[in-house]
């Protein structure tokens, strides 16, 4: 589609007035390009996502955990899924997307190149993972591309149903034993900095932003969210009982803010460039899963061949 | 069959399914299978809550306790590997869920209780189940020589253990139409290993309870 | 290097090779495995007798409680079977072993203790170990082009993990000259994983753990 | 080589004054046969042997206990290697001896076509199955073949330690918690009959007997080893306070021997038709470690070849 210079101004007019912008609308280049960009690693992202929680399925501590972590994983499926058909009314198909992820073209979110070393994890996850996202994912709700924005009113919706699990999952390990006390503290020892890089660079450093910003996909800076992140967490780590690894962690009366030391930018650097420590296993996994079954794909599509 | 060896059923096939969740062929295969297991899972927690405590009959017995038939603890991929053969899947899916179908049926038009209760919900889903592997099997058995192929060697893998369901005829007469339409070779009857009813397992199990148990088992007494 | 991380090496280091008894190419080498495995063990009980109870040391603690290295708890299989790859197995005792020897020949001339004691035993068991090693490396490596890009493969996926052993430049004296002998490329420095002596492992450790515990866990307070 | 009267005769004259024939001296083809047959079998048990208990190596209970059923394990390999070298002095290779295992022309021990289903069965097998092993292998230490009976020798000296250790295991469980017993005598329970099968079919029944008594490889018939075995497991029994599953069993003065139920000779008879529980797994296992590393050999194969 050219841009005329009538749809150029509906467009400005949409983004101006807080509309959405709907598939069948002309748009930029450059913000459809942002978009696709932006919506398929939100989808890379939870497919891969379901690995780490994947981990602990098979050794579930409970029955009622088990199925509750079951159905968590297969939201994150269904998330990827929705997002992905997000992102084709952009005009991409997802055998594309899926493509990009697997020759490493397009990036996931970083947090799930850590390893989940305990059945605490799962509930540092969904407490500090999830939470760092819903904080990330709630103002795209009102994101200027209406498929997006809408996909995402209903995925917030399940990621705090997430939260609040992971949540209980780790209260209960905090008010438990003391060896369920020390797993649930050493897991968010190992999850407080990895949670607040998911925020990504500091507003300084952070390309991208001030275009997203202007067309509405963006809305408020990463240092205004990982803040607003924090001040979350503090009074629930302290109702959990665990400590938030950060020895000048402080209200701060004058800033109205907890103040608090930020996560080391050049290690989530060499996370993002595929030097986490699990980056590797995360990938491998992947493209396993699709290239071991690519038979399975074949034959599915003879049969339908076969019977039209 | 006892309530606990049906619990026990679908509690180790949950297990063998979930571990699919993030390697499935697809990502809607990676849905359809977490359902599958939420629904076997959620008949295992519906018959040990009423026959004790789940979790302890869950993660507190040994293997020789459990009462499962042989085929639903076979791993999916004979090297024991998290990484299954989705034929193996398929096949095994087919076979367990025309039983539990017929199973639940039976139990769903039977004498009130528990069992009636949980089989009248359990019928559904797992006429669903039937369903999705009776696809599959078509797919595989009807799409190209290597999946006719892996398809037949699931099926003549794992048809011995067929015959620890009751009611055979009956679930004869669900099985072959579909390996028929699916191009699939009925096998010829023959060993049939027994043993799951009443305790004495393969080798197989007790790895899979290794693991399955092992949070649990790490933490005495603990509250989850 | 801690004490506790010495014995940890062997034990979760012997704990992979006895995977291979029964699996292994031929028949000698079942042999020679067990025996490496035994070595492994027996320095493992050693070392663990002088810092506490062995067993409540091996089957109690949990993962972010060990604290070996990151390369003996990768499994010879990446997709966790009980299979492994020969290449990968043959690899990592070439690069344990380097070490291992350089750690007890330091160990076994340096002050009196247990570390002493043990070391001045270990040092000939893991020169057979290194000698082993590199026999298979030169085999795999000039062999056929299949086993030279399985041997490669595994050098490869490997090589990160030895940044965590300490006094690298005795190491590499030692591994680089086997991998020239055998055509192998010596991989460039990048990518440098840590952790494992710290307690923050790979989520492979968890696994190996789970079932290495799983009989003694299921019967809390037991004399075997 | 052709039957000479003389060596016919000086054969006669070594079998007939219970001395060794040695691989040197000349023997009738069936002599020769038999034995190929008999020790190839016993080779291929214990590589077969190593399957079941190494089943348990990775999840011993104690690492002392680890460390001796390693060594075990590694024994039997290394039986079976002693055992293929003496059948080569006959005149075959290992590879066609192992090739006749792979291609199931050869048999071996239907024990092993049971599965471990528990620690304990580690206690059971060194106990009754190589209690029984070496009920009918001390008698081939007086084999008329040489190398043979130098074999049996050793072995029975280290199987005889195994058994010891494994009657240990079996007496720590036996003493130890409820569950502990209650694991033993759960695995008593299923090693029991297999292993009186073990001395294969009842006398009338039994092919081949006459001639290898003749010859010298033979020494007792079946029913007469499986009674001695019955006669040492009773008192031994008693000991570990494990009831042998047999309510027949009892002691008849006249015969001065117990009386016992026979095992379920069309139970062995199926086993060793290749319907046992466990036949398909172990054959799979075999054949699979052979398979797969078969780039392994070839690589030693193309190296030695380079270095000679």
């Amino acid at each position: 589609m050219t841009a005329g210079t009538d749809a150029q101004a509906y467009f400005d007019e949409l983004i101006a007035t807080d509309q959405r912008v709907e598939p069948r609308d002309w748009m930029p280049d450059a913000y459809r390009a942002t978009l696709i960009r932006q919506i398929a690693q939100h989808a890379h992202s939870e497919i891969i996502g379901m690995q780490p929680e994947a981990n602990w399925l098979t050794r579930a501590p409970s029955l009622a955990r088990k199925a509750i972590l079951l159905a968590k994983v297969q939201d994150e499926a269904g998330h990827g899924l929705y997002l992905y058909a997000a992102a084709e009314t952009l005009g991409v198909t997802r055998d594309e997307l899926v493509d990009a992820l697997l020759q490493q073209r397009h990036k996931y979110s970083s947090i799930f190149n850590y390893p989940t070393l305990s059945w605490a994890d799962v509930g540092t996850i969904g407490w500090l993972v999830d939470g760092a996202a819903i904080v990330n994912q709630v103002p795209l709700t009102r994101c200027s591309y209406g498929p997006y924005a809408r996909a995402m009113i209903r995925i917030c919706k399940e990621e705090s149903f997430h939260q609040r699990q992971g949540y209980d999952v780790l209260y209960t390990l905090s008010h438990g034993t003391d060896a369920q006390q020390k797993m649930a503290q050493e897991s968010v020892d190992r999850w407080w900095y990895p949670s607040l890089a998911m925020f990504g660079p500091p507003d300084k450093d952070s390309t991208h932003s001030e275009r997203s910003m202007a067309w509405g996909i963006k809305r408020h800076s990463n240092d205004d969210l990982r803040q607003r992140f924090v001040d979350l967490c503090v009074p629930q780590a302290e109702v959990l009982g665990v400590t938030l690894p950060d020895p000048d962690l402080r209200w701060n009366a004058e800033r109205g803010h907890y103040d608090f030391t930020p996560p080391d930018f050049a290690e989530l650097m060499a996370v993002v460039a595929g030097n986490g420590p699990a980056n590797r296993d995360r990938m491998r996994h992947r493209r396993r899963a699709h290239d071991q079954h690519q038979w399975v794909r074949d034959a599915a599509a003879a049969y339908a061949e076969k019977n039209p | 069959m006892s309530m606990l060896a049906i619990a026990d059923d679908a509690l180790i096939a949950a297990q063998r399914l979930l571990a699919w969740v993030s390697r499935a062929p697809s990502m809607e295969e990676d849905v359809a299978l977490a359902n599958i297991a939420l629904d076997q899972l959620g008949v295992a927690r519906a018959l040990l809550s009423a026959i004790g405590d789940e979790d302890a009959l869950a993660f507190g017995r040994e293997a020789h306790e459990f009462r499962n038939c042989l085929l639903v603890e076979l791993p999916d991929d004979p090297g024991g590997g998290v990484w299954g053969d989705f034929g193996v899947l398929t096949v095994k899916l087919l076979f367990l869920s025309a039983y539990q179908k017929l199973l639940y049926d039976r139990l769903a038009d039977g004498e009130p209780g528990v069992l009636k209760d949980v089989a009248g919900k359990a019928r559904k889903e797992s006429a669903y189940h039937l369903d999705h592997a009776t696809r599959w099997t078509l797919r595989l058995g009807d799409g190209t020589a290597e999946s006719h192929a892996r398809a037949q060697d699931a099926v003549d893998a794992l048809w011995p253990y067929t015959h620890e369901f009751d009611r055979r005829a009956d679930w004869l007469a669900v099985v072959e139409p579909v390996l028929a339409k699916a191009t699939l070779t009925r096998p010829a009857d023959g060993w049939a290993p027994t043993g799951g009813r009443e305790g004495r397992h393969t080798e197989h199990l007790s790895y899979l309870l290794a693991e399955m148990q092992s949070t649990h088992r790490a933490h005495p007494g603990a509250t989850w």
